[in-house]
């Protein structure tokens, strides 16, 4: 079991939630985040003092998939996510060592949904 | 009027120390004290509606605010500072004396009376027996008025439009268009002459706003993921009790937009006019709440609070000549109408964040050919002539400037900016410091 | 009335041609005229008094959405709304001929003047020397009183009650026992009769208000989460910005509610009226904070902003008649009977998210027996049979309406629907969308 | 009132029949009553201008709230709501009598008249021909006035004094030091001798609170992390829908300010100075706007409200006197201050988080002097000498006051406190209860 | 030592809390989420127009653990967010390398806490 | 590459990013998160009744870095983070298995940026 987590633009979600759909990734969990990257920020002003944003809104997606779905889920997470330009986002990988659906009780393979 | 009653005083004065028969003297002193104590009432009255009107800005700015997205609320706070502001001083530069021209120089179609307004604050009294006031409070009172039409196209072309664009549109608009317009009916001009009949603006400020409001809306087109592949995607509002707020001033407000048309205080006309417009605004709420709850299953607040500007909007023409059963009547339809009206506009792909086309465009042309269906004195046929004669040309003007500021510097921000938000684009600067809001939209 | 003075006027210049002894002919026309412009200086007076005590509906539905969670907000401030409506509409239609019925039918106990009220504005002139407006200006001024009552309730049973219970509830209770009992005073009615005296509503408006208020929080229960295992748990109001700009209006539309309780534009009155009306809610402010400084070791907003509530309702009844040094006392125990009872509801598991009770219900009992304490007219023994006669039949009916509908098609929503909110519940929409918000509890 | 009038009219009924020559008699009868409406007019009008008055107060809670950090805004709103309450209370206990004392004590320099107001509403009637309006209106009016020189201190000193500390310095302020400066000209003292002009109080109000704002900022320093290692790092203020509302608020307030100052309802006077006092608030936007879009390349929103509120403050001192041309020059210039002067304090490292000190001491000062520039009736050297006398004075006993505070209990909360916010350490409670808040700064 | 990462039902994080508390974990670091599992989302309504709303919110709850609290820890958190209802959530483990105390530099098992 | 998650006191992020950033550390991501620790909460009251808050706002930072700026990274973070207060937070680590940038699709080292 792998735990994909994910950086995105936060315009891109939906996409990136369609594409992993049809991919039969149905279960995911979203955060807001501030990200420091690549892209430069912008300036804000205010009342005449200059401010220099650099913590930029991005969107946090994890997603827990059995190790067979790990490709299609990166790849249906790129598919949505790029654009092309920077800031389009990044994708962490690391390892799951046991996964308990709360309700049932359920371990691993069966309690991580994909 | 003040100095003649002075000369009168003195004059009889004269006559008094010639031992004439001072009788009607003590009378006509008294009676002109009894008289001008009614235009100190009337003249304070007005300048009440004055300010009543002037919170009507907050109103919207308030409305407007709540039912877009939180990252494009500075822009939308600014556009509304900066209206208000706009619309008093080009009114005062030139509005005035275009609405009310004294003599019209194109048939009673066109006059203009010079620019700027008088300078000091002895100036005349205007007391026809109808009006009540002194000029000043005549121009306060006109000058509120007139910001209210560029400020209905706010709301209807937000989120998306260039800052720079939108006010020299809003410039144009009020300074020019709206005035010239106004001068048909309340200047005494070609409509007023017809026996068209407008009370307080159903058609001269609300249509005529919402008429420009529609010529932004199709030239901008919608926001960026409102319609998607042929459905609709609901874009929401992010503060609901802000756009409360701004439903409930309107309201308050429009009790000096109606209240202050009678133009005194004219103890049943006025207190009439307050009746007529909380019931058409009490009948809007139902009929909109009520169309909502059915059509949506649950009922829409947002739909709800449009059904109250609706119910006013559809009052506003004949609020003094209608009945009390006429009034509820047409607020319930108006209130009916403003949903119809908003879920089609958006059918039909025109993007009106708050609303705005279906209650200050429909609800106006609606509640002035009501005026000819409930009141014996008018016309429908006329009605109708003025509601086409101000549609034609609102919308003509509206599409001419839009069109020319398109064509020159653009209408719309890009892409990029309309994504981050207006707030950022536009001003460097966010209306919800520290909040964490969700810009997935 | 313009037009005939100046013709007046005309008519006694000729008169005086002919040397004819147009004295008291003159004499009484320049009084009528006179007078006629008192009376439109009072009618003036009376509609600002109107738009006033219409705002404060806007002021209970920023307080009460300020004061409760976020997810229950669209769903407080579509209540307000709809009772504001439902109020003046019922109002128009049964309410103002129950209250004001002219003539009782069972001895002075009830009475019903028929459905409906006039048509067209050339109604009949009210000026008795003491009242001084029109018939429409008297049905508005009334119409709005009527939805605070109602008002009142919402608060006290939000966050959980169901959105059409509310309603039901609220239309039977504004419709009927609200100008039923009104009439038993105001109306002329027994308690008149026999000298109880509420100048403006601490019991009439604010204490019926607070009765059902009562009834309801009994009848629903608390909300979850309130009291866990015999603790009282705070549910933290989500918006105190909301709330302060709440009771701001509230405050202002007060000088409305009391100042135009004088029923005409009378300067000694309404200007005295203003004072003990801003004295007794800076006291209670005072009051409810030192209090709460001691109680709770830090000064609490909430409990601050209802002090000013508290002090207002508490010199509701006794404005005009105890003088400025009894309104800060009045206002300074209503400051700390607030916070007491607010903390004693609590222990006692009335769970009243915006202390509608306490404030209006508990400070309405007070300010009326304070009218039998500070004022030598006033019998303490008929203030407290007043608020006896009315506490037993408001309670009682407010307990058979809350009890049948929740007998019926029931009170409260879903625990589900609870938790995640009456917002997405009741209207499928929430009030900040966006915003990232807590919804632990 | 009322009643007097119609035994009159009976009483000349009975002389009419008997023949008696009452033309004298009913010509001053009549005139009486038609002054005497004209005093009801003018009666009204204040209490009108009064709870606009009032409603600043909510202008200056919203406007505060909105440009400081959400940690804060408990503190902000209980500030300003015990500072409404305060500043009447202390008023009537020792305020009005020295503002107004009668009779000077100490040269045309210091007057007390006594503890306390009157009792009970049969108190004396003010009509000298310019002021028309009850001891009880001429009180409340007054009363409002007062505690908004405290007010404006409290948005400068925000988010980092101690609440008890600022309780006490404004309380001795509003009681003491406003009162009395305030008598050397509108109680008819030395200033007002040697002609100085004030009209509503760009001096008398805005720059004594204006001075007492830099007092306290002085005294108390910085935010912390608002200027670092020589760079200034803007504080954003968390809410601008709620700063706008404010902005509006106190803009519509001043319609009362200003127009409350004329002392009745002259209809000439009122209405100018509505025109002068519109035009000025909309021209010092647009040259707070221009001048920030110009410096910071993009218009800043909190700027355009600040220029509203500095052409306000502006045109305050000659509202009445100035021509409707020099209104717009007056407002304009006082919008380009604004901007120059919030920019010039931050980099003196002044850190006033609403801009008080450039809004109200700055352009209060620049509207005494424009009344000696723009009026020929008045010297500028007087109004110099106005402002310089005012400014030593109010300043010194500001730094007094703040300073005796400073060295007892101490002025500044902890810096943990002021981290973590003054709601938490002052209040034990948050403002936005459920929002997810950053707290980075 | 362990990280564990608890989705839940944000009415649920003080039963979770008060149940962690009985089982001697006193740390626990807590984060606003939005999840899409098999609980079906809702619909809203805006103006006539249909949102079907499927990210619903949840509570993240994150509880770095020494081994042998592992069990401990999960069991306590299903027992506080258990209802038996579809959307009670779901716990993810995975590995953690090290552990530090910022105040003392303290490192590992002393540093966790529990 | 390892995942280094810290909280830290909010007041102290500006500190920590500088600090990151002289070690030549420039990407992370920021969110916000409430946290109980060791640090005692503090008491709220409301209308009369008295609440113990315990779960404290607190910033959870994320970086991700190859392995030779582990240790870089974290003094970096204890650097701008510490006090010596109690509640000066605490820095988790993880291994990653898989790093890739969106736009370009590199992976591992490369795509981590430090
Ligand atoms: N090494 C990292 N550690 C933590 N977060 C990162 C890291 N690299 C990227 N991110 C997150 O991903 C977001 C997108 O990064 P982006 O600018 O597209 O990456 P890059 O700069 O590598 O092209 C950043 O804003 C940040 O939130
Ligand atoms: N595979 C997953 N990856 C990421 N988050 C998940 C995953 N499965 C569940 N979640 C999170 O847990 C929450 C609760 O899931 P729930 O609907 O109870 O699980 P399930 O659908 O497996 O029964 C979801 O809303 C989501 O936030
Ligand atoms: N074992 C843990 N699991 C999850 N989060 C933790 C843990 N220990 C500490 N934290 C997080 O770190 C924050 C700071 O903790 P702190 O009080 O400084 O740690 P300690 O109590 O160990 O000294 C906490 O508020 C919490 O958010």
């Amino acid at each position: 079991m792998k735990l994909i987590v994910a950086y995105i633009q936060p315009e891109r979600l939906n996409a990136v939630k369609q594409s992993l759909y049809e991919n039969e990734v149905y279960r995911l969990s979203v955060m807001n985040a501030l990200g420091c990257g690549q892209q430069k920020g912008y300036h804000e002003s205010y009342r005449g003092s200059d401010i220099e944003v650099n913590l930029l809104k991005k969107v946090r997606i994890e997603v827990a998939v059995n190790d067979e779905f790990v490709d299609g889920a990166v790849d249906a997470i790129i598919k949505g996510a790029r654009t092309g330009k920077i800031g389009d986002g990044k994708i962490f990988i690391s390892d799951l060592t046991e996964c308990i659906r709360i309700r049932t009780g359920e371990k691993g393979k069966d309690a991580i949904g994909s | 009027m003040s100095k003649s009653v002075l000369s009168t005083v003195l004059l009889l004065c004269v006559f008094a120390m010639f031992g004439l028969p001072v009788a009607g003297l003590a009378g006509e002193v008294a009676e002109q004290s009894g008289a001008d104590a009614m235009f100190w009432a009337s003249n304070t009255w007005m300048l009440v509606a004055t300010f009543l009107v002037f919170l009507m800005h907050l109103g919207f700015a308030s409305l407007e605010a709540g039912m877009t997205r939180a990252k494009n609320t500075v822009n939308i706070l600014f556009k509304n500072t900066a209206i208000i502001s706009i619309g008093i001083l080009t009114y005062a530069l030139v509005g005035f004396n275009l609405m009310y021209p004294e003599e019209f120089t194109i048939g009673l179609f066109f006059g203009f009376g010079g620019f700027g307004i008088g300078e000091l604050y002895d100036n005349v009294y205007i007391d026809d027996g109808i009006q009540a006031y002194t000029y000043w409070t005549d121009f306060i009172f006109q000058a509120m008025f007139a910001a209210t039409a560029a400020t209905i196209v706010s709301g209807a072309v937000a989120e998306r439009i260039k800052l720079h664009s939108f006010l020299i549109v809003t410039t144009l608009y009020v300074a020019f268009v709206y005035p010239w317009l106004g001068s048909w009916q309340w200047g005494g001009g070609w409509l007023d002459d017809r026996g068209f009949y407008d009370f307080a603006g159903s058609t001269l400020v609300h249509s005529v706003g919402g008429w420009a409001a529609l010529a932004g809306v199709i030239l901008l087109g919608p926001r960026l993921g409102k319609y998607v592949n042929g459905s609709i995607k609901p874009i929401m509002g992010h503060n609901m009790p802000l756009a409360t707020i701004g439903v409930f001033l309107l309201w308050l407000g429009w009790f000096g937009f109606n209240g202050g048309s009678v133009l005194s205080a004219d103890p049943e006309m006025v207190s009439f006019v307050f009746v007529t417009t909380a019931i058409a605004a009490s009948a809007g709420v139902m009929g909109a709440m009520i169309l909502s709850w059915i059509i949506q299953k649950k009922p829409d607040l947002t739909m709800a609070l449009n059904g109250a500007l609706a119910g006013l909007v559809g009052i506003t023409a004949g609020a003094d000549v209608v009945s009390v059963t006429s009034a509820v009547i047409i607020g319930f339809i108006a209130g009916l109408i403003v949903v119809v009206s908003v879920i089609g506009l958006d059918r039909a792909k025109l993007d009106d964040p708050v609303g705005a086309i279906s209650v200050h465009l429909i609800c106006g042309i609606w509640g002035t050919l009501a005026v000819g269906i409930f009141s014996s004195e008018f016309s429908f046929a006329t009605q109708l002539i003025g509601v086409v004669a101000y549609g034609v040309v609102a919308f003509a003007a509206a599409l001419l400037i839009f069109g020319l500021v398109k064509a020159t510097i653009g209408l719309r921000v890009s892409e990029a900016e309309e994504l981050v938000g207006l707030d950022i684009g536009e001003h460097g600067m966010e209306a919800y410091s520290g909040f964490e809001i969700y810009t997935t939209q």
